[in-house]
C-alpha cells in the first residue's frame, strides 16, 4: 500500500484490507469473481493460510500504512481445513476487539466474517457493506503520522 | 518482620539460596534488595510500603541476578501470580526458586508514602485481594492483617469510560498516549515481559516503528496489552513506571475484564491453570463475526 | 545541508567476494563533492540504504584513487540486507569521512606488516593500495590474510595481484578443513602463519584487522616477533548512530570510537577498560 | 552581568500574555490533561504554573523532541530526491524553567555544540529565552547542591526569577537576558528588595575526587551491588534533563518515499550497543548501570569539563526500585577515601 495519495475533496474512496484464510473466504471470494457478480472494487486481499497465522498486528500495520479499513474473513468455526485455528484466531479476535472498543476505535472500520468457499453472495454483501460503512466514516485520521512526526513535543503534551 | 528476617537468615545460613531477593527501608522509601549474607538478613522488611513487584526479578531477561545462585524471593500473594506465570510458561522452574510468602494486608500507591494505609493511598491492584494469604509459597511468614481499604476508583474509571461515546474514548486514550515517548519502560519492568528479543525491537520486518508517532505508539500499546492477556497479573509497575503517566494498568485492568467476561478466566497464582489465549471452546461469543 | 543529511551517491558497480560478502563501488551524485571529497585511510562513513536506515563501514578504498569510494560488508542486520538488495545504478547515502586514520606520514620508511582476517581485509586493504600506490615510500610489504575456509577470501582477484607482485610478500591462509584440493596457500590459524612469515619488527609498523578472537591471539605473537604496543594499529568497531560524538553510544571508557578512533595501537587498547 | 529588576506576579502574567499575542512560543510548566505538571507549549498565560511544583519531565524534549525528522526522501520515475527539515526556528521563550533544567540544556550544549555542530539541537538553543524560575522548596528527590549546582543558580537562564513578595527580583544573566528586559522594559521596575536565601539540603560532593575514583575503578564490585535492583527500564533517563543520547531511524511509507528521524535513546537498555553480528559489549544491567554513572560523571567531565547531572533529582523520585543517584555518589565518595560530612536530606 503506497503513502496516502491526496484526493480532491467529497470523492472520498475507502482504501480497504482484507486478511482472508486461503481455504474458504478466498475461494468463496474467487467464486464471487467467476460469478461475475459485481461488487466495491477498493478491497485488496491478502491470502493467509488460515485466519489463526492473522496477527492483529497485520491489522494494525495495514491501518498504519494507510488502509482505512480492514476486514478479516476464514472459514465457520467446525470447518478450519487445520481442525481448530480458527477456534483459537477467534479468542484472539475477541480481544483485540474488545480492546479497540475499548480505545474507542471506530468500530465500523473493522470487519470479521465467516464467509466459505460456496457463500460468494456473502463475500460481495460484506465488502459492500464494510465498504460503505468506511466510506460513510471518511478517512482514517487517527494515526496521521505525518501530522505529528517531527513536530515537537510541543503542542501533543496539552 | 522478625519471623522473615530470621527464616531468610536460616535459608542463606544453611545455603539452601545463596540470595534472598526481599524489601528494605532504602533512602526514598522501601525498595528491593539482595541480601547475600546470614548478616546481611536484618535488613529486611515488609511493610504497607512494599509496593514492588519482585517476581520481575526471576525473569530470566535478569543475567546479572541470575548470577547470584539459587534465590529465595518473597512474594505478597499478588506477586506469587507473576511467579505462576513465569512457571506456566516454563520460564523458570519451581526447583530453583524458594518462595517466602508474606501475608498482606494492602500496599501503599508510592513505595515512599509515610501515610497510613486508606482508601486514598491504598495500590489499585489491592482492591478486592483475594490472596492476601499467599498461595504457592514455601514459606508463609506473618500475621494475616486485616483486608486493605477498598478504593474502587479505579473501577469506577474504567466504567466511566466505557459508558462514554466511543469518540469520547478514543479522545482520551490519544491525549494520554500522546505523551508516550517510546522508552519502553512499561516493558523492561514487567515481571512477564520474558521475550529475548520484543517484537518493537525486531526490524525485519519492522513489525512496530520505533519514534513516538501515533501510529507507532498505538500499534506498541495495544500490541502490548493483546500480549497480556491472560497473562497480566495485574501488579502495576508498568503504570507506576511510566515517566509520562499513562494509565496502562487501566488498560491491563480492562483486559482482565475482557477474558473475564468472554472466557470466564481471571488471574491466578496456580501455575497449572490453562491459558486462556491457548485454548478455545466450540461455543466462545462470536456477536462481533458476521 | 544539516550534518546528519547525507551525500547522495550512485551504485556504479557491485561485486561479490563471497557468498554473504559484497562491495559497492559509489559516485557522487554531486560533481563538486567529487572533486573535493577527500579522506585519510582508517576513515569510515555512514552509508545509507533509504527506508532501511544507517550502517557504518570503513572506507575501503584508498584515498589515493578519486572519483569513487567503496563498501564491504556482510549481510547481518537490516541495513545491510537493505544494502545487498540494491543494484548498480540505484541510489545510496553517505555520511563522511569520520574518525581518525592510519597515521601514514609516521609509517614512511619503515617495513610495514598488515594482518588481517576475514572481511577485516576492507579497512587493511584501503592502507595497503594506499602504501602500494606510492610505494616508493615505504619499505617491505608483508601481507598475512587468513579466512574461514577458500570461499571466504574477500578481494581475491586482488591478492592474485599482490601475489605476482615483487614489491609484496604476501601469506595467504584458510582455517584447517577450509582448504580446497585445489589450495596453494597455508593452512592453520593467522597466529602460525605469521610467526612462519616471521616479519622484522626492526623500524617495522604492523596494521592488524579482524574478528575479536583473531586479534586476540594475534597481538601476542607481534610482541613476540618483537614489535612495540606503539607499532601495532588496529581498527575497532561499535554500534555507532551518528558517527561524530554525539549519539552516546560507541564509548569505550571515555574514548569514542567514532571520533578518537576507530584506529588505535594496541598500547591505546590495553589501556581501556574491556567493553568492546 | 548582576543587574536586578523586579516584576509583579500581574506584570509577568501580562508579559506573558503580550508575548502569545505577538505570537512567540512560549514553553512553561502546566497542567496536562491528567493533573500532573509538565512544561508544554503555551496558548494561555494563565496556564502557566509558577509553583513549587516540578515538571514531570525536564527540558530537554523542547531542544530535542523525542521524534523529530531529519529529512524525507522521495523515489520517483524521475529520480530520487531528499527533503531536509526546515531548520529555521522562530525566536521563543521557555518562562519558568527550573534551575537544574535550565543548566542540564546548556550542559548538553557542549557536546551538540562541538564540530561538528549538530544544528538540531543548536538551532533551538540559538533562537530561545530562557527565563529560569529559583526554587522556593526542596522537592523530595532535589539533590543540586550535592553536584555543585543550587536552587538559584543561573547556568543555562537568561534572566532568573527569584519568588518575593508581590512578584519576583529579576536576575539578568546574559545580555540576550538583558536583550528581552529592554524590550519588555515597562513591565520592570528597579528594586532594593533583598533576595531570600534558597533552601539548603546538601553540601558540594567532592567530584573531582568522584571522578577520579570512577577513571580507576571501571572493575569494582560496587558496579555489581549497585545494578542488582537496576531493572534496565530507563525512566531515569527518560526525564532526565541531561540525558541527550539518540538514536537514528529509517521509517519508510511504502517502498518510493519515507523519513529519516532521531528519536530519545537510553543507554539501560541491550539493544542500545548490540552489534548487528549478536556480539554486545555491554550485555548486561551491570554494564549499562555502569555507564550511565561513568557518562555522568567520568566520561562527561573528562571531555567537556562539565558534569552531566544537574541534580533534579527527578530519577530518584521516578525510579520504580529505588536506585538513589545522591547516595550513589556519597558512596563512591566514600570509597575514594574522602572523610565525608556531607550530610543527608534535611
Amino acid at each position: 500500500m503506497e503513502t496516502n495519495t491526496p484526493q480532491p475533496a467529497g470523492t472520498f474512496e475507502p482504501r480497504m484490507v482484507a486478511f482472508v484464510c486461503n481455504w474458504c473466504t478466498y475461494t468463496g471470494a474467487d467464486l464471487a469473481g467467476t460469478s461475475r457478480l459485481t461488487m466495491e472494487p477498493n478491497v485488496r486481499i491478502v491470502r493467509l493460510p488460515c485466519t489463526g497465522r492473522i496477527d492483529p498486528l497485520f491489522i494494525l500495520k495495514a491501518l498504519e500504512r494507510g488502509a482505512d479499513g480492514v476486514i478479516v474473513s476464514g472459514c465457520h468455526p467446525g470447518d478450519c481445513h487445520y481442525t481448530s485455528g480458527n477456534y483459537h484466531a477467534r479468542r484472539r479476535f475477541a480481544v483485540f476487539h474488545d480492546l479497540l472498543q475499548f480505545l474507542g476505535f471506530e468500530e465500523d472500520r473493522l470487519t470479521f466474517s465467516w464467509v466459505s468457499a460456496s457463500e460468494g453472495m456473502k463475500w460481495k454483501d460484506i465488502v459492500d457493506d464494510a465498504v460503505a460503512r468506511v466510506r460513510a466514516l471518511g478517512p482514517f485520521r487517527g494515526y496521521d503520522r505525518e501530522a505529528v512526526a517531527g513536530s515537537e513535543l510541543a503542542g501533543r503534551a496539552a | 518482620m522478625k519471623e522473615l528476617q530470621d527464616l531468610a537468615r536460616t535459608l542463606l545460613s544453611d545455603g539452601t539460596v545463596q540470595v534472598v531477593i526481599g524489601w528494605e527501608d532504602g533512602p526514598t522509601g522501601a525498595r528491593p534488595v539482595f541480601v547475600t549474607s546470614p548478616e546481611g538478613a536484618d535488613k529486611l522488611i515488609f511493610d504497607t510500603r512494599c509496593v514492588h513487584n519482585l517476581a520481575t526479578f526471576l525473569s530470566p531477561r535478569r543475567s546479572h541476578v541470575a548470577r547470584l545462585g539459587k534465590a529465595a524471593v518473597v512474594v505478597k500473594g499478588c506477586d506469587a501470580r507473576a511467579v505462576a506465570m513465569l512457571l506456566r510458561e516454563s520460564q523458570i522452574k519451581r526447583e530453583d526458586i524458594v518462595l517466602i510468602g508474606v501475608r498482606c494486608g494492602g500496599v501503599q500507591k508510592d513505595p515512599a508514602s509515610k501515610e497510613p494505609l486508606t482508601a486514598a493511598t491504598v495500590a489499585d491492584k489491592c482492591t478486592g485481594c483475594d490472596v492476601r494469604e499467599p498461595h504457592l509459597a514455601d514459606h508463609v511468614v506473618g500475621e494475616l492483617p486485616q483486608a486493605p481499604p477498598n478504593d474502587d476508583a479505579r473501577e469506577r474509571f474504567i466504567e466511566e469510560l466505557s459508558a462514554m461515546p466511543a469518540s469520547e474514548r478514543w479522545e482520551f486514550w490519544q491525549t494520554a498516549f500522546a505523551r508516550c515517548v517510546r522508552c519502553n519502560a512499561c516493558r523492561e519492568v514487567c515481571p512477564l515481559c520474558t521475550c529475548e528479543r520484543c517484537i518493537v525491537d525486531k526490524t525485519q520486518p519492522r513489525w512496530i516503528e520505533p519514534s513516538a508517532h501515533p501510529a507507532a505508539i498505538m500499534a506498541w500499546q495495544i500490541t502490548r496489552a493483546q500480549h497480556h492477556a491472560g497473562r497480566c497479573s495485574d501488579c502495576g509497575e508498568c503504570a507506576r513506571v511510566c515517566p509520562a503517566g499513562i494509565p496502562l494498568d487501566v488498560l491491563n485492568r480492562e483486559m482482565a475484564r475482557i477474558l473475564q467476561i468472554r472466557f470466564d478466566y481471571t488471574a491466578t497464582d496456580d501455575p497449572e491453570a490453562p491459558a486462556p489465549l491457548g485454548a478455545f471452546r466450540t461455543d466462545d461469543g462470536q456477536e462481533f463475526i458476521r | 545541508m544539516n550534518v546528519y543529511e547525507p551525500y547522495l551517491m550512485t551504485i556504479d558497480d557491485v561485486i561479490d567476494e563471497t557468498a554473504d560478502t559484497r562491495t559497492l563501488r559509489l559516485r557522487f551524485q554531486d560533481e563538486s563533492v567529487a572533486e573535493s571529497f577527500d579522506f585519510r585511510a582508517g576513515q569510515f562513513g555512514e552509508y545509507s540504504a533509504f527506508g532501511a536506515g544507517e550502517c557504518t563501514f570503513c572506507i575501503a578504498s584508498p584515498p589515493t584513487r578519486r572519483g569513487y569510494l567503496e563498501c564491504t560488508f556482510k549481510s547481518a542486520g537490516k541495513v545491510t540486507s537493505a544494502l545487498r538488495d540494491l543494484n548498480p545504478g540505484d541510489t545510496v547515502g553517505f555520511r563522511g569521512p569520520y574518525g581518525n586514520h592510519f597515521p601514514l606520514n609516521e609509517m614512511e620508511g619503515k617495513d610495514l606488516v598488515f594482518i588481517a582476517g576475514g572481511i577485516g581485509l576492507a579497512p587493511v586493504r584501503c592502507v595497503i593500495w594506499n602504501v602500494l600506490d606510492q610505494r616508493d615510500k615505504y619499505g617491505k610489504v608483508t601481507i598475512v590474510y587468513g579466512a574461514r575456509s577458500v570461499g571466504d577470501l574477500c578481494y581475491k582477484r586482488e591478492l592474485q595481484e599482490w601475489s605476482e607482485r615483487d614489491d609484496v610478500t604476501l601469506w595467504q591462509t584458510v582455517d584447517p578443513g577450509g582448504e580446497t584440493p585445489e589450495w596453494k596457500g597455508e593452512v592453520g590459524f593467522v597466529p602460525t602463519v605469521l610467526e612462519k612469515a616471521a616479519p622484522s619488527a626492526e623500524t617495522a609498523c604492523a596494521v592488524l584487522c579482524g574478528p575479536p578472537i583473531m586479534i586476540k591471539l594475534t597481538l601476542p605473537t607481534l610482541k613476540k616477533l618483537g614489535f612495540e604496543d606503539d607499532a601495532i594499529y588496529t581498527t575497532l568497531e561499535n554500534r555507532m548512530k551518528c558517527g561524530i560524538g554525539k549519539c552516546g553510544r560507541c564509548n569505550i571508557g571515555h574514548v569514542y570510537v567514532c571520533v578518537d578512533g576507530p584506529v588505535f595501537t594496541a598500547a591505546q587498547l590495553a589501556a581501556l577498560p574491556p567493553e568492546y | 552581568m548582576s543587574e536586578t529588576r523586579f516584576i509583579t506576579t500581574q506584570a509577568l502574567a501580562e508579559l506573558t500574555a503580550e508575548l502569545l499575542a505577538a505570537g512567540t512560543r512560549v514553553v512553561a510548566p502546566a497542567e496536562a490533561a491528567d493533573g500532573a505538571v509538565d512544561y508544554q507549549v503555551i496558548s494561555n498565560a494563565k496556564d502557566v504554573v509558577l509553583d513549587e511544583r516540578m515538571p514531570r519531565r525536564s527540558l530537554r524534549g523542547f531542544f530535542q523532541p523525542p521524534t523529530e525528522q531529519v529529512f524525507t526522501w522521495n523515489r520517483t520515475d524521475s529520480g530520487f530526491s531528499l527533503k531536509p527539515v526546515d531548520l529555521s526556528t522562530e525566536p521563543w521563550v521557555v518562562l519558568g524553567a527550573r534551575p537544574c533544567d535550565a543548566a542540564g540544556a546548556a550542559a548538553i550544549d557542549a557536546v551538540m555544540n562541538g564540530e561538528p555542530k549538530d544544528d538540531l539541537w543548536m538551532r533551538r538553543r540559538e533562537t530561545v529565552t530562557v527565563i529560569g524560575l529559583a526554587c522556593a522548596a526542596m522537592g523530595p528527590g532535589c539533590f543540586c547542591e550535592l553536584v555543585g549546582k543550587g536552587p538559584a543558580d543561573t547556568t543555562g537562564s537568561d534572566i532568573l526569577l527569584r519568588p518575593a513578595q508581590g512578584g519576583y527580583i529579576v536576575e539578568i544573566v546574559t545580555p540576550r537576558g538583558q536583550a528581552f528586559v529592554e524590550a519588555h522594559s515597562a513591565k520592570f521596575t528597579s528594586t532594593d528588595a533583598e533576595v531570600q536565601a534558597p533552601p539548603k539540603r546538601y553540601d558540594p560532593a567532592p567530584m573531582d575526587r568522584i571522578e577520579a575514583w570512577l577513571e580507576a575503578n571501571f572493575n569494582d564490585e560496587f558496579w555489581q551491588e549497585l545494578s542488582l535492583r537496576c531493572l534496565g527500564c530507563g525512566t531515569c533517563t527518560s526525564i532526565c534533563p541531561t540525558c541527550y543520547c539518540f538514536d537514528i531511524v529509517d521509517e519508510p511509507v511504502g517502498t518510493s518515499a519515507g523519513a529519516r528521524r532521531r528519536n530519545w535513546d537510553t543507554c539501560q537498555v541491550g539493544l542500545f550497543t548490540l552489534h548487528a553480528s549478536g556480539h554486545n559489549p555491554r550485555p548486561e544491567q551491570t554494564n549499562r548501570c555502569r555507564q550511565r554513572i561513568m557518562h555522568k560523571f567520568y566520561i562527561y567531565p573528562h571531555r567537556h569539563d562539565i558534569l552531566l547531572c544537574t541534580g533534579c533529582g527527578r530519577c530518584v523520585v521516578a525510579c520504580p526500585t529505588g536506585v538513589n543517584l545522591p547516595e550513589i555518589l556519597t558512596g563512591i565518595a566514600g570509597r575514594a577515601g574522602e572523610d565525608t560530612t556531607m550530610g543527608g536530606p534535611a
